[in-house]
Order: structure tokens, then C-alpha cells, then sequence
């Protein structure tokens, strides 16, 4: 096992990263852009350097500060988390350069899955069927005849892509071009790279993915799959495993599949293959992400293997020791991703200071979370502020618990995606496990009824009115907030009654 | 007896507040005294409001407009002034001397700017485009007009409800929102 | 199922029976003390009712009271939690006349298994070995001839007893009568009933309890053992499941023999069969325990069943639908309670406001709470206030998981053991399950090293020195707590730092 | 440059505090000068130090003497007085005019008060005994003497620190606790 480990990420996958070095007794660095002194992942690890500015180029996307951090502070081994630099080679092969061990495949590995019309190459070598598409990136000249050749409705991905980002949906060729232009550039702020392909869109079919642990010494098992079809204009909100649509047989060739393909890509470390099901049980091989993923907790719920700690003790050399045969996954488990959008007013991205955060606890619940009273929401970085997961002994056992977690759950001082999970939770399809990839938009329709506590709200507000008239303004008695930061909520208690030019690009 | 207006969506009350001979308070909302505690909890914007046969708890902060209130993960904003109730979005919609301003509905970096002062704009034509959290988020204009000024450049970062650009109005008045 | 359930307790167990009602679907009504009306369990539940003053007897040992609020209410069950109530026939007999259903066992069973010298002659009909002792309660007059009869060094146990209280140690027969004035005392306080009685102190022995389920149709399964053996003056501090001491063989004796008491006894519900395990693999039967066991999260870790969810089902009727053959138990769990006590001042109460309360989380860590900021910890209950629970695949992950989650576990305000449990788990012989119920005083001294974070609080105390010389006192800046309990906070510092004439009684 | 004296335990030291020129502060310790950010977070008791290689998580509330510091768990309480260190204990100690208190070392109820005005008491004999949290506590006595003060009665909530009883010494100190 390694001696000391940098952990190259911030928020809450840092902290998961951390926790677990933590657990296997291994000293631990953070690395932290200078808006994110206080933050949690910093305070937790042994060491915390600062190494830039609030924009990920400066810092966490900043290949040569991190290298140069862990040789400061004499880290053996790199962890990437998700995201940023997790799936660059270049940033592997540096690592290796520079002497510390990368916890993640090959840089070999990270190439060919990273293109993803290699790795549909390597898919078909490993006699896995995938989604039609172009056997490289497009440009802007080039898109409309290849869209054109493979069909409409057809998806602009992000060749370096992974997590939604730089996703596209074109139905008519009118709207490629400006579809291409706004695809590109978020894969250019996402990834440092704004190459995108086109592929077929598939409908309705659910999003399913296998997760994979390979070892060095060539021993390859699955966790079994992931239903992630819940998803928001290509971002996931929730997922679970197993999926209401896979039995034994299906797992087994599912499995199978994502095996196969990780044999044929020479993979090492955890790693995800993604398919599209079909309601036949046909399933297309769409990507495979060569790093941990957001939703990784849902499968450490059910096979009782926590993949941070085995990624680091593959990376370090040791062998699996475990085979196929024994894994057993039990229960149900599922995933809420808490975003910092405005579940009420489009998912519009909400900034500013959390007031409060009281998170779930209690019997089948687990948080990954990073959130602390006082904490900044900043702009730079993903919505992703916190999940919520839970485990039941099946399905109906764990959709109870999240209910009742969503009602624990307490955010004060920004808007999230809370309200949307917590309607979501009680939608009769969903909860029949009756959903495909565009379920949200077609039979979902978010918007909140009308609260059923006016009159609480207005007893309070009433009471604090006379407390204020009597006490004056930031007495003991006032309302939380009101010296510290009331130009603040001036700002954000205005904008949330209003309606007006912006909405989010589709 | 103390009188309060408050106003939450389209309803408005006259709330009464007394003190009881013993010492504790009493509301009147709609014709219906109650009996109420409201205790605060440490430094928290966390309330516990004491009915009789239920506990409440509360999240409160203090807005400019009077109260931002969580009850079982449900807002609940109070206004506490004593004008005319407001209509919605109007502050923000409404033209000043036929111009129209785009002020930023969220904090984040301005990542594209799509017109230059003097440019002629449709309405609904896209302004700027404002990047958080790693998605880019099109910003439109209410009005039809000319671009009268432009208060921002790419990459810089623009906060919430800063003025970003003005655009004089061929209309007088904009449409309302959908 | 039923439609409503009132809680009759409060603290962790209280929120823990809500939530598990909020998980059935099933409407809940607390109940609450005047000094309790912002607690966590009281806001929690649909409803909620102040039934008296703070000391129990006014409020939540007031069976008159509780029933009647049911009624008020409209609740058709009672949850009666852990202590207080749960165990007193009388309660669940005048529950049953009065048209609720009480969740627990029937009116007899409480009787016959609250009698610990009853409960001995159930064990023995059942073939199960006892551990020797006195043949009914005995007053001050009858002890010392009763305690010479079974040799020194003999146990005084509560005849209505559990949960360590009013247990005293005599291992001579001049400390008998003030150690029986002490017990006798703690018995009425903590049962409302001052009976005790004489056993044998049997010595080194462990601590295993093994956890049953018992349907109203006959069925009776078992769901493993717990190891209880750390232990201070007879309450438990850490609680694990499986025991390293046992193995499936002994697992199996252990399981048959709760079963067989159960089925002697006509039990029904969840209950707990209490044995001594002698380094020969012996056990003896010490006592049943006919409620919800404060341990049991780590029952539910191993085994996957609910256990409040399991007493709601079998009090409204259901059978249990699982056989022993289903039962599967995998990896190992470990709880830590966290009491308001000073480990560093010889468990010395410590009562005040919580100023900041951070709970651990993330992978395989449980908090059962119902800490919050701002929570004042009051004299009239119990100090336990919050449980650590953890699972692991195997031990060795679940040590290391409760060391990470006692380092992330906050509280500030007053003092707690938690110092105590993150000694206890670097001890080598803790760590090595070489454990037995005397291991604590025997084996390990508690006392903290001095911390190696000496001049970073000299450099935080400078810091916050200049602040408050700069902005005066109160400002923004100034350190947490100045104006509000400043005069509170000076009262405990000055406790802190003395030495004094108090001192624990044994 | 603001100079502090602080004492940790046995250990007595003057702190120096300079701001930079760039506005930023130093502190120098037992001769070593460091450059430190201390930032609070929200309205809570936890602040976060920011060294150059190590962010720290700290737990800080005032108290009389100073500040109550928690960091990694572990307490450190610091005094900030002018005045020379205190020996351990000795308020609470010393006698006054030949009379030692008997103070509540935590608050609970009286549940049983074993002595009366004028009673002779042992050093080290049971004075009184107060439940809190279910558990029953001996205070015994410091002093050989008579009990010149009986301020409770059973059934009574004692507060912390609130004087209980006093007991007229037959020696002139008392013996230092263990």
C-alpha cells in the first residue's frame, strides 16, 4: 500500500477519496484553489496546499501544479476522483513520469477509452454490440452530412466527455449548428477539449452500466449494473442497483459484456461500461468511463465492496482477491445527486453562503457530502454539492428510506434539487420502476403544489416581524442572517420572484 | 396589540399579536387567535415554532422584503412592507426612460458576448452567454431595440443582479414573460 | 398496519421509532417534557403533545398521561422505545384496556421475564444453564446471608432492571450495605421500583446477547449474537456483532438456547436473551430483555432486517415471513455510544448547550442522533445521546471505519466520550477482540497524551486575542459563544481545570 | 505589532501579531515567525487556520480566562489573563476564613443530603448526593470540621458552581485532592 496519497479533486468525491486513505491508514494530500481555503476536503486531509485560482485551468485541471504538489509533499500516488484530470492520459503518463504511481487504468487505456470511437472499436472487437455513429470527431463543415447519414434524431457527445457534460440532442437538421457550437464549447470548459461525435439517438431505451474491478494480475469481476436512466438533459439526477429491468440472465451477459470489453482493452483499476437497453433486452454498448463514477456509491451498497479502497490496492499492486463467485449483491440501493440548481425555476444554478445543512442519518442511509454551515457555492465547479443514498433490503424498502431521507434533509441560504426528489419520490411510474432515458421530460413534470403550512409560515413570520420592531435589527431574537448578509438575500430574494429573459440552453 | 401586513403570494393578512396577562403571546390570522412560542436554536437560522398539539420546526432568514421560510423542505416567502404589494418580476421587467436593462440572473463568468454597443436586437435574440458551474446559460433580450450599452466583457465575472447590458426599446413597453 | 403510533420516549430512540414509522407509511404522535419542546423527536413526528415537567415520573414515566394522549390523538399503538416504559407490564396491560395496541410483548411475558428470578426459572425449564444466585428479591435484612450462601464476590442487580442501571459490584461483605443503599436508590429512579437481587459475579467471562424476533403465529428465529463485553460499572459502552469469541458452532448453541427460553416464555416481538460466555466455550443465561436493545444497529448492519420495522409488523399481526434458513448475516458491525459524560473526568456528567454538533458519514458509517445546534443536554435523562454505528466486510474494516468515523464525530458545547472511544480503538488488545467484561479497568487505562496541536491553538488564541481587542467584544469576529453564554462557559471552564472532592460513586 | 501572553497548560508564552505590508498577518511563537489566516465559517464555532502546507480545522469558544480550543478532539484550553498562572484547582479549594464550599460540580438534583447544620464531618465522608442522568453522585467532604451552611434540600436542581454547603475546618488547609 501506498505511503502517502494526493488527492487531485475537490468536494465531495475528495472527501470520499480521502476517507477512504484514511481508513487504510494512509497519509493524505489535499489540493485546494484559493476560494476554497476552509473547505472540507482540505481541513481532512493531513496535508492541503494551495495550488491556484478559482478556475479549474488554474488549479484542479492544472496538471503540472499537481504533479510539482505531490512532489513537495512526497506523495507516492495520485488520486483523480472524477472528473477533471481523472480521464486524461497525458495527465497519467506525467504522473508516471514523475515517478508516482496514477490510481486509475494505463495511460494506454485512458487513450483508447477516451475516444470513444476507439473504444466502440474495442467494443466490437469484444463482440459487443454498439450505437451507430461516426467512426470519429466532426467539425462543424462535416456534421450535417454525417448527422444526416446516421439519421435524426441523432446526440452531439463530447470525445473526451463523460458525465453529461458537452451533450447535445438535435432532432432537425436547423438546429445542428447551433447545438454543435454550444456542445463544443461546454466540452472545451469541461474537458480542455472540444471534440464531439455524433451518434444515433436511441428511444426509449433505459441507461444501463456495469460496474467493473480488474487487477494487474488479469482478474476481472462485475458488481452487476446501474440504472441511471433518471437523467436530466443528459445528467443523471438519480440512480440505483440493481435496475427494475434486468434479471439474473440479463446480468449475466450484461456482466459478461462489460468483462469482455475491459479484457479486450487490457484494463486495469475500477471502471464503468455503459449500454442502452432496450425494451426487447437488446442492450448497445455507449461508452466506458476509465475512472470512478458520482454514482459508485449504489454498488458498495449492494456488494458490500468499497471501490475506493480497492482502486487504491489495485494501483498499489495487490492482487483482487476475489472472484466472480464471490460476489453477492444484496438489497436494493439508490442515489439522489443534491445539485445546486433551482429545482423550482428551471434548475437554474444557485450561488451564495449555506446558512444551514442538516443531512439524513439513521438506519439504511449514507451521505457523501461536503457541505458545512458557512460554505461558499462558487461558480466555477459542478452543481454537485451532495448525495443522498440509501439501501433497502429490495426496492420498495429503499424507495421508503429516501422518502424519509428527502424529508430529513436541510439546505438554508441556496435553492437545490431537494424539491425535485422529493416529487419524484412519490411519481407512481418511477416508483413502479416504469422509466426510460427521457421519463422526465415526458412524463414528469416538475412544479410544486402549493405548500400546506401558509399559516405556520405566517404565524412565524408574524412573531419575527415583533421581534424585530421590538429587539431592533441583528438582536439576539433576529432573524438568522439579517446583520451578516441581508444585501445578499436582498439580491437573491429578488430575483427568485421574478420571471424574465433567461432560461437555461437547452 | 401589535398589527402586522403580510403578504404571502397572492394572499394578504392583517396578523394581531398580544401578550397574554401571562406572559406568553397570542396571534390572530383570519379571525383565529392561537397560542404561540417561537424559540430560536443556538445562533442557527433554525425556529421552533410550539403549537399545541404539533412542533414545527423552521427555517427562517431575514430578506429585505420581510422573510425567506422553509417548512418541510417547502419555501414559503413572506412579505412584510407596508406598500402596495408588488406584481411579480416587476422591478426587473420593467423599462426605465424606453430602455431596457439585462441584469444577471445568476453569479458566473461571462463566457461569450454576442453584440457589440450600437447592434440592432430582436427580441428573444441571445445577449451574452454566462458560464457556472460548467454549464453555459443563454441570456436573451425582453425587448427589440438597439444596444445602448454593454457593461461586460468575456471572462469576467459577472455577480447576480449586476446590470450587463442596456437596450433601448423600439417598443414601450416589453412583453411579460412566459 | 397500523394507522397511527405514538412514541412514548425520547432522544436517539424516539426519532429512530419515527423514522422507522415515517418508513412503514404509518402517522406519528410524540410526546414531550416542558423542557423538551424544541427537541429533534418532537418535531419530528406528525404530531406532538407536552405531557408534564422534566423529571420522568411527571412526563415520560407517567403511564396515565401517555395513554391518555393516545386517546387524545387517535394513535392505535404505542411504541414504548427502550426504558421508561417498555418494560412495565402494568403500562402494557392498561394499554391493552384501553383499545392500543402496546409493541412490545404481552402483559405475562413482561411479567414473568421482568422477575429476573422468574426469568431464571424460564431459563432453566428451557435447559439452559443460569448463572447461581439469589431466588427472589431480598431487602437489607435477608442480603448478608443470602450473599454468603453464593460466595464473593457476588453482583446486586435491579429485579426490574437493564441497561447497567442500579447494578453494583461487592467483593466483600462490608461493602454490601451501602452498595445495596446505591442500588436499591438507582433502581427506583431508574425503574420506579427498588427491587433487587443476588448472583454470582462470574469472572473473566464476555458479554454475549443474542437478538430474537417472535411472531403471535409461533415463529421464532434468531439473528446472531452481540459481544458487550466493554463495559463501565455495568453499562456498555461498545457493542459488536458478530463476537470474535464465537464461532458458527457456538453461534448456533447460543441461538438454539434464546430460542427455546423465547418459546418457554410464549414471547412475542423483539427481545434479547442475555448470556455470560466463559473461556471454555460455557454460557450461562443472565437475563431477557423484553424490548428494543439500544444495540440493536448492529443486529440490523449484519443481518439486513429492520428490527422497529419488524416490532410494527409483528405487534399489528403479521408474520414474520422469514425463517431461520433466510436469515443471512455478512460482515461485521460495531457501535459506540456517545454519552454526555467527561471520559477525561471520570465520566463526570456534563450538562450545557451544544454549540456545534458534526456527525460523521459516508461509506458504512450510521449516526443514530438527535443532537442539534443549540440542543441544551438537561440532568433529568439518560447521558446517552448519540450512537456510531459502523459496518464493515470484515472486523479489521469495521475498526478502521469507527476510528475514521470518531475523528470526523464534532461536538462542542460539552463534554463527551468520545475521547474514551477513540483511545479504545488503537488499543492493541481491543483491536485483537481479546476483550472480556472486566477488560476496561484490567486493561485500559484511559488518560489523553497531550495533544500535538499545541501551537496551532496558540496561534488560533493569538489570532482571536487580537479580534476581540480590535472589534470589541460581540463583534462579527469575535470567537463563537462570547455574548451568549459567556457567563455558562466561564462556570465550566472553571470546572475543568479542578481538581475537587467529587468523585463518580462506584 | 500587538504583543499577547497565552498560557497552555505549564506553558507560558508571549505572542507577537504584525500585519505584513500586504496586509496579511504574522504571529511569531517561542521565536518562530508564521504567516496565518484564521477564517470563521458562518455563525458557528468552527473556524478553519490556513498554514502553508496544513489547513486546520479548529472548534473555538470563549471562556473567561481565554479561549476553549478543540482540534482533531482533543481540548486545549488557553488563558489570555495578564495576571500570573493559576495553580489548578485553587479557587475552588482554599478555604476563606477558615470555611470551606462545597460547590456542585455538575448540575443535577439533590437527592439525598446525608448532613444537618452543626453535624461533625470526616475528611472524605459523604456530604450530600446528586442525581443527574439517572446516576447517583457522592460529594464528599475536602475538610474535617462542622457544617456551618446548609444552602439545599432534597429534591432541589442544583446548578453548577452554586454553593451547596459549607463545613467549618478544624485544620487550617485542606489536603490536596488526588
Amino acid at each position: 500500500m501506498f505511503d502517502k496519497v494526493l488527492v487531485a479533486n475537490r468536494g465531495e468525491i475528495a472527501v470520499r477519496v480521502l476517507r477512504a486513505c484514511r481508513e487504510l491508514g494512509v497519509a493524505s494530500v489535499a489540493v485546494y484553489s484559493e476560494p476554497e481555503a476552509t473547505a472540507l476536503h482540505a481541513r481532512y486531509a493531513d496535508e492541503a496546499y494551495c495550488i491556484g485560482g478559482g478556475p479549474a485551468v488554474e488549479s484542479y485541471l492544472s496538471s503540472e501544479k499537481i504533479i510539482a504538489t505531490a512532489k513537495r509533499a512526497g506523495a507516492d500516488a495520485i488520486h483523480p476522483g472524477y472528473g477533471f484530470l481523472s480521464e486524461q492520459a497525458e495527465f497519467a503518463a506525467a504522473c508516471a513520469a514523475a515517478g508516482i504511481t496514477f490510481i486509475g487504468p494505463r495511460p494506454e487505456s485512458l487513450r483508447q477509452l477516451g475516444d470513444k470511437v476507439e473504444a466502440r472499436r474495442i467494443a466490437e472487437a469484444a463482440g459487443v454490440l454498439t450505437v451507430p455513429g461516426t467512426t470519429g470527431a466532426v467539425g462543424f463543415d462535416e456534421a450535417p452530412a454525417a448527422a444526416a447519414e446516421i439519421g435524426y434524431p441523432i446526440l452531439i457527445k463530447a470525445a473526451a466527455g463523460g458525465g453529461g457534460k458537452g451533450i447535445r440532442l438535435v432532432t432537425e437538421a436547423a438546429t445542428l449548428e447551433p447545438a454543435l457550437h454550444l456542445a463544443k464549447g461546454e466540452a472545451e470548459a469541461s474537458f480542455g477539449d472540444g471534440g464531439v461525435y455524433l451518434e444515433r439517438y436511441l428511444d426509449p431505451v433505459r441507461h444501463i452500466e456495469v460496474q467493473i474491478l480488474a487487477d494487474r494480475q488479469g482478474n476481472v469481476i462485475h458488481l452487476g449494473e446501474r440504472e441511471c436512466s433518471i437523467q436530466r438533459r443528459s445528467q443523471k439526477l438519480v440512480e440505483e442497483s440493481p435496475s427494475p429491468a434486468v434479471d439474473a440472465g440479463l446480468r449475466e451477459r450484461l456482466g459478461a459484456a462489460a468483462i469482455s470489453i475491459a479484457r479486450q482493452a487490457g484494463y486495469e483499476n475500477a471502471g464503468t461500461v455503459e449500454f442502452l437497453l432496450d425494451s426487447t433486452g437488446s442492450f448497445y454498448f455507449i461508452e466506458a468511463n476509465a475512472r470512478l463514477q458520482v454514482e459508485h456509491p449504489v454498488t458498495e451498497l449492494v456488494s458490500g465492496i468499497d471501490l475506493v479502497q480497492a482502486q487504491l490496492r489495485i494501483a498499489s499492486g495487490e492482487p483482487l482477491g476475489l472472484s466472480q463467485a464471490d460476489v453477492r449483491l444484496t438489497g436494493w440501493a439508490i442515489e439522489c445527486r443534491i445539485t445546486a440548481e433551482d429545482a423550482l425555476k428551471g434548475f437554474m444554478p444557485s450561488l451564495g453562503q449555506i446558512s444551514l445543512v442538516s443531512e439524513p442519518a439513521g438506519p439504511g442511509v449514507r451521505v457523501d457530502s461536503s457541505l458545512f454551515d458557512g460554505l461558499e457555492i462558487l461558480p466555477y465547479y459542478d452543481s454537485l454539492i451532495a448525495k443522498a443514498i440509501v439501501w433497502g433490503r429490495d426496492r420498495g424498502e429503499a424507495l421508503s428510506r429516501m422518502r424519509r431521507a428527502l424529508a430529513e434533509y436541510e439546505i438554508a441560504g441556496i435553492k437545490t434539487t431537494l424539491p425535485f426528489h422529493r416529487e419524484l419520490f412519490v411519481n407512481p411510474d418511477f416508483l413502479a420502476g416504469d422509466i426510460e432515458t427521457r421519463f422526465l421530460e415526458r412524463k414528469f413534470l416538475p412544479g410544486l403544489a402549493e405548500g400546506a403550512d401558509g399559516n405556520a409560515a405566517l404565524l412565524v413570520a408574524t412573531l419575527l416581524s415583533h421581534e424585530r420592531q421590538r429587539g431592533g435589527w441583528g438582536g439576539a431574537q433576529a432573524a438568522a442572517g439579517e446583520q451578516r448578509s441581508g444585501w445578499r438575500l436582498a439580491a437573491r430574494l429578488g430575483r427568485s420572484t421574478r420571471g424574465g429573459p433567461w432560461r437555461n440552453t437547452p | 396589540m401589535a398589527k402586522y401586513t403580510l403578504r404571502l403570494g397572492d394572499r394578504t393578512v392583517e396578523a394581531e399579536l398580544e401578550e397574554t396577562p401571562d406572559g406568553n403571546l397570542r396571534v390572530n390570522i383570519d379571525g383565529v387567535w392561537q397560542l404561540v412560542r417561537l424559540r430560536r436554536l443556538g445562533d442557527t437560522p433554525r425556529y421552533v415554532l410550539v403549537l399545541d398539539d404539533r412542533v414545527i420546526e423552521v427555517l427562517a432568514e431575514a430578506g429585505p422584503q420581510g422573510f425567506n421560510i422553509q417548512i418541510g423542505g417547502r419555501p414559503y416567502e413572506i412579505e412584510t412592507g407596508r406598500g402596495r404589494p408588488r406584481r411579480r418580476g416587476e422591478e426587473l421587467e420593467q423599462l426605465v426612460d424606453g430602455e431596457w436593462t439585462l441584469r444577471a440572473p445568476l453569479t458566473g463568468i461571462v463566457a461569450e458576448v454576442m453584440v457589440a454597443e450600437g447592434d440592432a436586437v430582436e427580441k428573444d435574440s441571445v445577449l451574452l452567454i454566462i458560464e457556472a458551474m460548467k454549464m453555459l446559460n443563454e441570456l436573451r433580450s425582453a425587448v427589440a431595440g438597439t444596444v445602448s450599452a454593454l457593461n461586460v466583457k468575456e471572462g469576467e465575472r459577472a455577480e447576480i443582479g449586476a446590470s450587463l447590458l442596456r437596450v433601448a426599446a423600439l417598443s414601450a413597453e416589453p412583453e411579460q414573460p412566459a
